[in-house]
């Protein structure tokens, strides 16, 4: 029931602001670049990026290690700061719609708090960003239901596995209403099976809530079942080299991944990440 | 007849130390009250037996036995000192120096600048022998409990400081995005994000005030007290050569001491029960 | 290099501080002198004579300055061998005052440090010593060794071994902890897994400690020596103050303090601080050129 | 040569001149001693030290002797180059204090470490309690320098004619600013500096032959320091390692010395003896002496000395 | 040249032992059983697990987390005692087994000595198992060169990606003369790219010494791309749910992935997985 509440709310949402957002891409980066600055000399994490993400789009980032996936998504959020070009997010820029709390982020690694509780855990943004005592219970146990947690909420996070805790730190960014979800390598701690089943449950929720999802993954398999776009990159300088548009159904069974198009899709990821990949 | 003492003793440290390495196989809260009870029994059988055995005077080193005496027959005296020493001076010092260092810390997190500028100059100032402070404080502050507030809460200020900041740059790097992606206050994030994970950094802070406060209180009072405290008690029975009475008082400051760092550490435990140090080895 | 500029503002605020406090601290003094007078100080030069004070309750900078001026450098103008070379290293000046502070902490801080270690190395291998001693080791600091210096110095005393050895104890008393403590954290700082690594290549327990314990320790130890050297001077001071206050920069501080001279207190304060500052700097120089050689510095 | 150790009571200064003299002028070589004089300083206690061996004679203010004689620290007055008591009470005029009596609802600085008795005594003598209050004195333990008057923490504070009471006027205060009572003229006052040996020592015939040398040559020093003031005074700052003691200053204290050394060859007047314990039995609640002293002093040595 | 002198050793070695080597499996586990007691109770880590690995068998563990994969191993490797059942190595006790060398370990993390440049780290055992200072600085840079980080041998760990960190400890298991390895999770920290060229490098190094491995992984592909013989574990307790023998051929290029029978024995494992995720 609440988690009907929280869909229409979603949806409505979105009826309402339709007027206004015709034209506005959720992510749009023009010419982005992002150049550190370290003792060795600059790194080029993010060179000339160009990207668009529409609203409702599930879009994944691949590419070899260090090759700007996380710097991209660090930048949409407001946690870096580009050195060269523009990002819109919303139609804002980073800074504003960090403000507005447009989105929710997900790291790499789970980065619970150790001093709260899984329970407590989700419900620092509720308390941060002002829900009634109510809505903060009743948000905290739909969303520890949503990854299959329930039972969990009294526990330290030391107490869990890599796995639970990295489940819990997407309940943390799934508990409160954000349209956009940035997530980094969400399910890189966990087996092949838990893995499936939480693909399963994630594309089932993008489904239903219409949200937009930025995910980065380093397995060919879960880019191609997830998305509807794939964003392949680069390294040094990290850049953009190729974006393949899914022709995937949105309905997608787990058995979908046997099926040609989803191979020929996988095909072309991987004959796209072994070329960025020949200086290595 | 000496010589048996001093075989005796080295007989009790052999057999204390067997026992221990015993007792040391074993596990569980009785074995880790026990064992450092037991060591510390024999090291008070030892001191009895080799002061007895060697001669030496009162004068010098009196037994244990002489100074359990001078402390159940001092207890009126001892608890005043203890009051004047401890609960106004040492204590008061305490909360006031860490008090101030900890808001102060807040302070010099908020700004880049004042961090650069105070934690270079501060960690100098701490490096300090700020005992040296204490006859211009009792010339500043008076003979009573307030100079020795004032020496105790000097030398706390800066090792608490130090701690404190280190701690309030603690949380890493993704505890503190996290935050940022909320778009969290500056107030939120303290209370959320930065205590707690500055605690562990803040309770040591507190832990190695706690022996600088005692230290601190007793030794301003060598350079002026009113006539009682610990300090006072000590320096003057000296003079006396009553010297059963100033181990009583030195074993009544390694009580309070112990006891205070306790419950420090118990506070701590309370607190940072999270943290990696807390859960075991 | 960046910390330049705030570095010199925190001083200058200091500074200002300190001028500014010595106007109300000294005020009382600057008043009864002038009540003696007969006469009444306007506001300027109430602030003029606190400032230049005999006997101030708070020296200010430039009086203090002066006193290190003269008791570093035109140290012997008094005397029966005023104004002989001699002099200038002996007695008034500073210098031998500072080394002879310096040595006794440099003794005690190796000891302490030597002792420290060798607590911390049986704590962390013996399971009896980590149960039975390490809570001593805390009780032993909870005793005011300050307070019952003076009575080691006699202890010594009659044994005799006046002077040099129990300051050197009473530093090594305090300076040990910081190190046992921070050695027993360093040493098993390993992880599980790098101690298992060296199980599974079946090294000695001595390979073990050299080549892993040892090692990881390192930041640790350092750490704690730029604790301890700093206690290890307090310790020295203190133990100065009882054995006759003849040398040291503890006697100069007791010495005026007895004459009620604030300035050679402060200068005393002074001279400890420089001190305190170049064996710090020393050990975190140590500390970079170590760890840049392990590695471990960046 | 045979080898002595002087424990003194406190740093180096004009207050010991005479064993400074004597040392630097020879005489204890010409008795053919090789002396070895160790300051002392706040908290060192002579008689520990003496009892700890760490040396063999000392100098003490006899309460303080004698209590460490009760504490079973057998200490014998040898000899005692102080005639008078150099110990006064110094106070500020303008508090209204004319005479003793008006002690009352006053705080007053005194020393303790031994030193507190014949204050003790001298206020049970009147009758004013010593634990502050309306009619009583509040008591302040002084440290080692006359700041609480100058500070007026304190409207009166301990002072040595010789030192204390100088620094007063040093510090720019008149003479007559201040009122001083001296415990010499209150009939208080106990003997001060005092020349002691450990009573097992004494039996000893070898070490009792040393003594009297020792203090043939000490009072030597002292006569001579008392007649040349100034060179003493000279000698004492060179022996001072911590450098902190000024000549003006020592010359003065030298100059007060000689008036407290002045009435006596070094043997001790059994009826100041007599005075100093009568004084000290008649103390305060926490009396340092119980019973009559015995055997305290001895006149053997100086018999010998000074024959 | 000096790697092929490597392998004419190992060859060697092994026809020597030939004849007194002919009944004993390198690990034979007998009814094994670990209970680990914690303050929430025993944790049944390993329960009654029957298994042998013959000389020269690569035999991969797969299972979900927390199923007493890097448990078997580690008692194996004499880390962990067995609380029941037998366990021998190379026909002896783990103990003596460890204490005669046997084996090469590799951990989950890559565990690197951060004050030993790569070269030092790999140089560590050499050292403390006393070879000479020539040999050590030739085998060095043998198996930096096997790893393909030969020219980062001064470098300190910090210096390398976390894939090339990950080379480097493989590497310090290979540096000494160990005819078994137990490597737990080594690839698990590597993009799919590096991972497929490190596992050709693997397989082509089992192929030529004939070292025996046993090797932990999450990956059902690597699993039966690498194994002769692939162990599936359930959890709670830690058990053997199956043992697949491969059918594949030892010689295997990359795209046997392709092949019908690649593709039915991942079937099979992931069946297995399954079953064992029932209560998950
Ligand atoms: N704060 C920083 N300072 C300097 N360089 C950085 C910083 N953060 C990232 N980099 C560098 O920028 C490049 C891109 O890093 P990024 O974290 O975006 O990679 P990634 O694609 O997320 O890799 P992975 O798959 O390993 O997470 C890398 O070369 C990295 O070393
Ligand atoms: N030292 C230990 N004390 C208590 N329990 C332990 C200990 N080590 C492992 N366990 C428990 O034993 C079980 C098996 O752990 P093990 O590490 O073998 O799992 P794994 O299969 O390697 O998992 P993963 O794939 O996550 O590495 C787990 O439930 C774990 O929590
Ligand atoms: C702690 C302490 N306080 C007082 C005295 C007594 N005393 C003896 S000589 C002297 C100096 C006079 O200028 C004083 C104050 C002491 N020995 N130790
Ligand atoms: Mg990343
Ligand atoms: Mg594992």
């Amino acid at each position: 029931m609440a988690l009907d509440q929280a869909v229409k709310l979603c949806l409505n949402r979105t009826n309402l602001e339709e007027p206004a957002r015709l034209p506005a891409p959720v992510i749009s980066a023009e010419n982005l670049s992002l150049t550190f600055q370290t003792n060795d000399g600059p790194v080029h994490a993010l060179s000339d990026v160009n990207l668009t993400i529409e609203k409702g789009d599930f879009v994944s980032f691949i590419g070899p290690s260090g090759c700007g996936k996380t710097t991209f998504l660090r930048v949409a959020a407001d946690l870096e700061q580009p050195t060269g070009g523009t990002i819109t997010v919303n139609g804002m820029s980073p800074e504003e719609a960090r403000k507005s709390r447009a989105y929710g982020y997900v790291f790499q690694a789970a980065g619970l708090y150790p001093w709260r509780t899984i329970g407590g855990n989700i419900r620092l943004p509720l308390e941060i960003m002002g829900y009634s005592k109510a809505e903060q219970a009743e948000r905290v146990s739909r969303t520890l239901g949503l990854v299959d947690l329930a039972g969990f909420e009294k526990k330290y996070p030391w107490q869990l596995s890599g796995g639970m805790q990295q489940r819990a730190s997407i309940a943390r960014a799934l508990a409160f209403d954000a349209d956009l979800l940035l997530m980094d390598e969400p399910f890189g701690a966990l087996d092949e099976i838990v893995r499936d089943h939480l693909n399963e449950q994630l594309l089932a929720l993008w489904d239903r809530t219409g949200k937009t999802i930025a995910f980065v993954t380093h397995s060919i398999p879960e880019a191609v079942y997830l998305s509807t776009k794939i964003v392949v990159m680069s390294p040094r300088p990290g850049r953009v080299t190729d974006v393949i548009e899914s022709t995937l159904p949105r309905e997608r069974p787990l058995d979908i991944r046997d099926s040609r198009e989803f191979i020929e899709i996988a095909h072309r990821v991987r004959e796209g990440l072994r070329a960025g990949h020949v200086e290595d | 007849m000496s010589m048996t003492l001093i075989i005796a003793a080295l007989a009790i440290w052999l057999g204390g130390w067997w026992l221990n390495a015993r007792l040391a196989r074993g596990r569980g809260r009785a074995v880790a009250l026990a064992a450092p009870l037991l060591f510390g029994a024999t090291l008070l059988l030892i001191w009895e037996l080799l002061v007895r055995g060697l001669g030496v005077p009162g004068a010098i080193l009196p037994p244990p036995s002489a100074i359990g005496v001078a402390f159940s027959q001092n207890i009126p005296t001892l608890w005043d000192d203890f009051v004047q020493t401890f609960v106004k001076g040492a204590l008061s010092g305490y909360a006031f120096g860490c008090g101030a260092a900890f808001v102060t810390a807040i302070l010099v997190d908020r700004s880049d600048f004042l961090k650069r500028g105070v934690m270079p100059v501060g960690s100098f100032v701490a490096a300090l022998p700020i005992i040296g402070m204490a006859p211009i404080f009792v010339m500043w502050f008076g003979f009573g409990w307030q100079s020795k507030a004032a020496v105790v809460a000097t030398m706390c200020f800066f090792p608490m400081l130090v701690n404190t900041v280190a701690g309030l740059a603690a949380a890493d790097r993704m505890q503190s995005d996290l935050m940022r992606t909320y778009a969290a206050s500056p107030w939120q994030t303290l209370t959320k994000l930065k205590l707690p994970a500055a605690s562990p950094f803040i309770f040591n802070g507190l832990k190695i005030c706690t022996t600088l406060a005692l230290i601190g209180a007793i030794v301003a009072e060598f350079f002026g007290s009113p006539t009682l405290g610990m300090g006072f008690r000590i320096s003057t029975q000296v003079g006396r050569l009553a010297l059963d009475v100033v181990w009583a008082v030195i074993l009544v400051a390694a009580i309070a001491g112990s006891t205070f760092y306790g419950v420090v550490t118990l506070l701590e435990r309370a607190a940072t029960f999270w943290h990696p140090s807390q859960r075991g080895r | 290099m960046r910390s330049i500029v705030p570095i010199l503002t925190v001083l200058l605020v200091i500074l200002g501080l300190w001028y500014a406090a010595a106007v109300p601290l000294n005020a009382q003094w600057a008043r009864d002198q002038a009540a003696r007078a007969d006469t009444t100080l306007s506001a300027s030069q109430l602030v003029e004579a606190t400032w230049n004070q005999d006997r101030p309750r708070l020296p200010t900078p430039h009086q203090v300055g002066a006193e290190l001026w003269k008791t570093t450098f035109e140290s012997c103008v008094e005397g029966r061998r005023a104004g002989s070379i001699e002099c200038i290293t002996h007695r008034r000046s500073l210098f031998p005052h500072m080394w002879t502070t310096l040595s006794v902490t440099l003794a005690g801080f190796a000891i302490g440090t030597a002792l420290g270690i060798g607590l911390a190395v049986s704590i962390v291998y013996s399971r009896a010593m980590d149960m039975s001693v390490m809570p001593w080791v805390i009780a032993s600091q909870t005793i005011p060794i300050l307070a019952i210096a003076p009575m080691i110095v006699v202890v010594f005393n009659s044994m005799g071994i006046p002077g040099f050895i129990p300051k050197a104890i009473i530093a090594t008393y305090l300076s040990f902890f910081p190190v046992t403590v921070g050695m027993v954290k360093g040493l098993r700082a390993p992880t599980h897994m790098q101690l298992d690594q060296m199980r599974t290549w079946n090294a000695s327990g001595l390979t073990t400690f050299l080549r892993l314990r040892l090692p990881t320790s390192m930041p640790y130890l350092f750490a704690s020596l730029k604790v301890a050297v700093a206690a290890s001077l307090v310790g020295t001071v203190v133990g100065e103050l009882p054995t006759g206050a003849i040398s040291g920069i503890g006697a100069r501080l007791l010495n005026g303090s007895y004459y009620g001279n604030t300035m050679m207190i402060w200068a005393a304060l002074i001279a400890a601080a420089v001190l305190a500052a170049i064996m710090i700097a020393t050990i975190s120089l140590a500390e970079r050129v170590t760890l840049k050689r392990m590695g471990l510095a960046q | 040569q045979d080898e002595v150790t002087l424990q003194l009571q406190w740093v180096t200064q004009a207050q010991f001149a005479g064993y400074y003299v004597a040392l630097e002028n020879g005489y204890y070589e010409e008795e053919d001693l090789d002396v070895t004089i160790r300051p002392g300083g706040p908290d060192i206690a002579p008689p520990q030290v003496l009892a700890g061996g760490g040396a063999d004679v000392m100098l003490n203010w006899m309460p303080s002797a004698l209590a460490a004689r009760e504490r079973g620290v057998p200490v014998v007055n040898i000899a005692q180059p102080f005639k008078s008591s150099g110990l006064q009470l110094t106070c500020w005029a303008d508090t209204g204090i004319e005479s003793p009596e008006d002690f009352r609802g006053k705080t007053i600085g005194v020393w303790f470490f031994g030193n507190e008795y014949p204050f003790l005594s001298w206020m049970s003598q009147l009758g004013i309690p010593t634990d502050g209050g309306e009619d009583g004195v509040t008591v302040l333990r002084q440290g080692f320098n006359v700041d609480p008057l100058l500070q007026r923490q304190a409207d009166c504070i301990s002072t040595m004619t010789y030192n204390e009471y100088g620094q007063v006027l040093d510090a720019g205060v008149s003479e007559d600013e201040l009122i001083s009572f001296r415990y010499e003229e209150q009939g208080v006052a106990t003997l001060e500096d005092g020349i002691y040996a450990l009573e097992e020592n004494l039996e000893d015939p070898a070490f009792v032959d040393r003594m009297v040398r020792f203090v043939r040559a000490s009072m030597r020093g002292w006569k001579w320091a008392e007649e040349n003031p100034e060179d003493a005074a000279m000698i004492v700052l060179d022996y001072d390692e911590s450098g902190a003691q000024t000549e003006a200053h020592q010359i003065r204290m030298m100059g007060e010395i000689a008036m407290l050394t002045a009435g006596s060859n070094g043997a001790l007047d059994p009826a100041d003896y007599q005075r100093t314990v009568d004084t000290l039995l008649a103390g305060g609640s926490d009396p340092v002496i119980t019973a009559e002293p015995e055997g305290a002093y001895t006149l053997e040595i100086t018999d010998a000395a000074l024959q």
